[in-house]
């Protein structure tokens, strides 16, 4: 993306040519305005048809929201409780309390880190098994008091590692899955950033699946596909698109409920407005699933789950 | 502290070509053994113990009661949902899958009886697709669960996959979420789940229904883990520990109950179900 | 990744003997400070910061609203099941620790409010016998959450204790089992249980009550573990981490949620608070 | 004990001359007679009215039957179930299924080494995290699938440790005691050498708890009490007695539902004899807690740990 470059370097232009003309030496008004005209068209131009891989760009952009700058904005009273109580506290994943427009919630957030330090602190936000096994303690307390369950989802994968092995990464998942698929208060889960494999289902088996526009969810990493399919980690640009992990794709496929929109160009190209359309999001999501009775709620998500697939049926005697 | 010496994983010969001989040469011991004896012999080499690669229809022979078997309803296909072309095209690997194996997809389910307890049984095949968990496999696990709460019987599974079926992509992720919606349906039932992990139980497999077991078994010269040995050495950089992530690095690690050979299996299944005949 | 810099334990001054004079000496920074400012300070060192030990009386003045605290129901003592003697009869060191604490036993429990939240409270303290755990702090400690399950209000307790109370033998290690049976109505009324660890939360009250919180707070100073230092050194013949057994020690393996300053512990508690009113 | 060395000499003695007549040279038929109940009469005499150190000592025998001796004596079936699916297994303490008189049980049994070798392995005795959280795991297991619990305890303590600090041991104990507090099947426990401890509790709070007859139950060792309160290790004797921690008191005093008799010496002079008595305690404890409805057992467990503890009101006014 060259190009956005190049947009931002005329924003920066106009933004001077703004100073001077509100230095009242002489009246650019008429030139800025078109200039602005023409910026915003090429940007619409650029961002309105993004390809799959412009998206899976965007999803890592650097200066892309983490889940900690939606704690700041969509919730309010964020109550950290850290620890899986067993053997340490992830700093990939955090779980605590907050409250969505009043009302408590318990939250599960995958965090990536900004600096070199964060990054090294929180594994390039790759989920351990203290950190799983943190959520479903977490979960567990939710259901405990009643609190709605809100997964933010954002991570490239479970952290790959002997001491995960060591540590039944694998199990710590799988158990999780298993109180998901039985908690007692609605979920929710929304891919923020990436959804990267097991890692990000481990607090992804949800009510609701929400996605940011930009946002990607998929089986595996598009170079992971690239190495094993293509045997060629250059394919990473055809294995994103091939393997469908866009959110309108997603949303088209059935396998999400809802995109939540962003500002074009992504996230970070206005934070606010994302935040505000995901808790917009949240606080409907929420407000229909809490008005299901419990036991419709649960049905629901089997249901949900126990249809998810795609097959044929042979003839009998085929070969 | 492991059970038994360390070694690398055992080799596992999948792509054994059918043939007409009625002997052939046991790579490990370079004796040559009569194919029929092999085959009653769970595959295991009769002269010096290495074990074979079964099939999923040899593994069905040598853990169920002769004759018990009685595949489970439809045989399902994948209809290839994202139209998915990589190096090639996922159609033609699956119509190769299947002409190679003689199975739809990558697991056999059915009914049947381990020494004469009844039993609904799922057994994934490695050779078709790495055994990987797409829609079909995630299906029919969940059909099989399905079946034995309407039968009321305890439900075997054995493992042998690489993890996720990727060129189904997301489906095949939440394949994971499905298996476990149902297991715990059986669960809810106060039904027995006994899995049994075989070479290899790895990725979404392994971090789903396989480890959901009520009991967990690992065969002798079994892989378990998650992530793949190739992406954890490019993650840490270093060496992996000898047996990382064999059966019995598992049982150290707690990931297992037990271990068994697989001469052992079918008696060991039968043991471990019959204290469930009658349980709540 | 300790959030403090490494250090031993603060000191904790237990045997703080009651005078008259209005100024005190703070032992870390060796200013004179005014007495009543400490008191008001949490007992906290307005001048360095250090904490000065809290009996139990200051710490319910510290954390709950002016005026709201209410004994709860009878006092009881213990009445020497095992008359127990040792060095000394056990008799005689209850005799010495309530007159010297002012206390019937290591613990106070009563009904307050924290910044307007009604909560029944329990805090032990050290001074008597170690704060340690025998019939009386278990029976305290349950009738604490009987009354706020009787007035549906979240609990808390604030621990301070050495372990269970030996002289009393086997029936002090059954207080671990009484609480924890108490707890468990609790959690079944759905009210909150929010655990503050001092230092020593440790022993058999650290392997019971204190452990298993909805929210587990640590105060900024607190020890917390099962063994003592000096059973594991003699155990294992090794140096022990410098950090062993901290607060920070504790949030680093995940055993606790959050630590906290000894001065916004009380607006830490509202906090925790106020997210379980009107809860299920 | 060295009176009992020259019991077992005597005993020996006597064998020989058994053996002597039985060759047939001399009748000695009378005297060996004599002798027996000589033998017998001094065996009453040092056994009868053993000391509370006495009681220790037995409790701690080097030849005392451990749990897996009472597995193979009182159960068939034992299938081992291992593993905590966190960290590891413990094999200071083990967990499976088995039958009692045929009917399955769910067993969870503290488990002592005899030889050096194995001593290491079981961390001579003492159960660490991972032994606790199998535990938990099976008392689960258990639950789901309607078995009642049995626990064999023999333990002079939980392994106190770096590790087991760092994996959170306190924490260990008290989830299986919140655990057993609420558990839908009957469970007993048997304290068959030491129970030392929260250690022993861990896997204790149980609707029946029986105490073989030289077993012991403490809140400490007699030695770890010696050096705290006495600040003289020499004193562990004196501890001891001061604890009550035998058998016969601890039912005397409420505190345990019943003791199961040992042979004369302690139950290594005749494991057959203890094995058979164990079953028996067992087989009738269950029949009982089995005939009662789930609720009433929950109730009754409930009231019987609630209501333990020794206090006094004071007046209002006392100082
Ligand atoms: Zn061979
Ligand atoms: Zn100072």
């Amino acid at each position: 993306m060259t190009e956005e470059r190049t947009l931002d370097f005329l924003e920066a232009k106009i933004e001077e040519l703004r100073q001077l003309n509100a230095s009242g030496g002489i009246d650019l008004s008429k030139e800025i305005e078109r200039l602005e005209e023409k910026l915003s068209a090429l940007r619409q131009d650029l961002y309105s048809n993004l390809t799959d891989w412009e998206r899976v760009r965007i999803a890592r952009h650097p200066k892309r929201p983490y889940a900690l700058d939606y704690i700041a904005s969509v919730f309010s009273d964020f109550y950290e409780l850290r620890g899986d109580r067993i053997i340490g506290d992830d700093r990939a994943l955090l779980t605590g309390l907050a409250r969505l427009e009043g009302r408590p919630v318990a939250l599960l957030v995958q965090q990536k880190g900004r600096t070199t330090e964060e990054n090294k602190e929180r594994f390039f936000g790759m989920t351990r098994p203290q950190g799983y096994r943190k959520a479903r303690r977490t979960m567990e307390l939710a259901e405990r008091f009643g609190f709605p369950v809100i997964s933010l989802i954002d991570t490239s994968g479970a952290y790959p590692g002997v001491e995960s092995e060591e540590l039944n990464i694998g199990g710590a998942i799988a158990e999780n899955l298993q109180t998901m698929a039985g908690l007692r208060v609605p979920t929710v889960a929304v891919v923020i950033g990436e959804g990267g494999s097991g890692g990000a289902l481990a607090i992804g088996l949800a009510d609701r699946v929400l996605m940011l526009e930009n946002a990607i969810y998929s089986v595996i990493t598009p170079e992971g596909a690239a190495a094993i399919l293509w045997k060629d980690k250059e394919k990473a640009r055809e294995a994103a698109t091939a393997l469908q992990m866009t959110a309108p794709t997603l949303l088209e496929r059935g396998l999400i409920d809802g995109v939540v929109a962003e500002p074009l160009g992504g996230a970070h190209k206005n934070p606010a407005t994302t935040s505000a359309a995901l808790k917009e999001a949240l606080v409907r999501h929420l407000h229909e699933l809490e008005a299901m009775p419990l036991d419709r709620l649960l049905a629901a998500r089997y249901a949900r789950y126990r249809g998810v697939g795609r097959y044929v049926t042979r003839a009998p005697d085929q070969p | 502290m492991s059970l038994f010496k360390e070694r690398q994983y055992l080799r596992v010969h999948v792509d054994r070509e059918p043939d007409d001989s009625l002997w052939m040469k046991c790579k490990s011991c370079g004796e040559l053994v009569f194919k029929r004896r092999v085959r009653e012999n769970s595959n295991v080499c009769p002269s010096c113990g290495e074990y074979f690669f079964q099939t999923s229809q040899e593994r069905l022979e040598s853990i169920l009661d002769p004759g018990s078997y009685e595949p489970l309803g439809d045989r399902l296909s994948t209809d290839d949902p994202l139209s998915f072309v990589d190096s090639r095209p996922y159609h033609e690997r699956v119509a190769e899958a299947q002409a190679k194996t003689g199975l739809d997809d990558a697991i056999l389910v059915g009914r049947g009886a381990i020494e004469g307890r009844p039993v609904v049984i799922g057994v994934m095949d490695f050779r078709f697709i790495g055994g990987s968990m797409g829609s079909v496999v995630g299906e029919q696990i969940c059909r099989a669960m399905e079946s034995a709460i309407a039968d009321r019987r305890g439900f075997i599974l054995v493992s042998s996959s690489g993890g996720a079926r990727i060129q189904e992509g997301l489906l095949s992720l939440l394949q994971m979420a499905k298996t476990v919606v149902v297991r715990r349906r059986l669960a809810v039932a106060g039904l027995p789940f006994v899995s049994v992990m075989t070479y290899p139980t790895s990725g979404g497999v392994q971090a789903s229904i396989a480890s959901l077991g009520d009991i967990v078994i690992a065969e002798r010269g079994a892989m378990i883990g998650f992530a793949g040995r190739r992406v954890i050495e490019q993650t840490i950089a270093e060496e992996l520990p000898a047996h990382f992530q064999t059966e019995s690095f598992a049982l150290e690690h707690g990931q297992i109950d037990r271990i068994v050979r697989r001469e052992d299996l079918r008696s060991e299944l039968a043991l471990a179900l019959g204290f469930f005949v009658g349980a709540r």
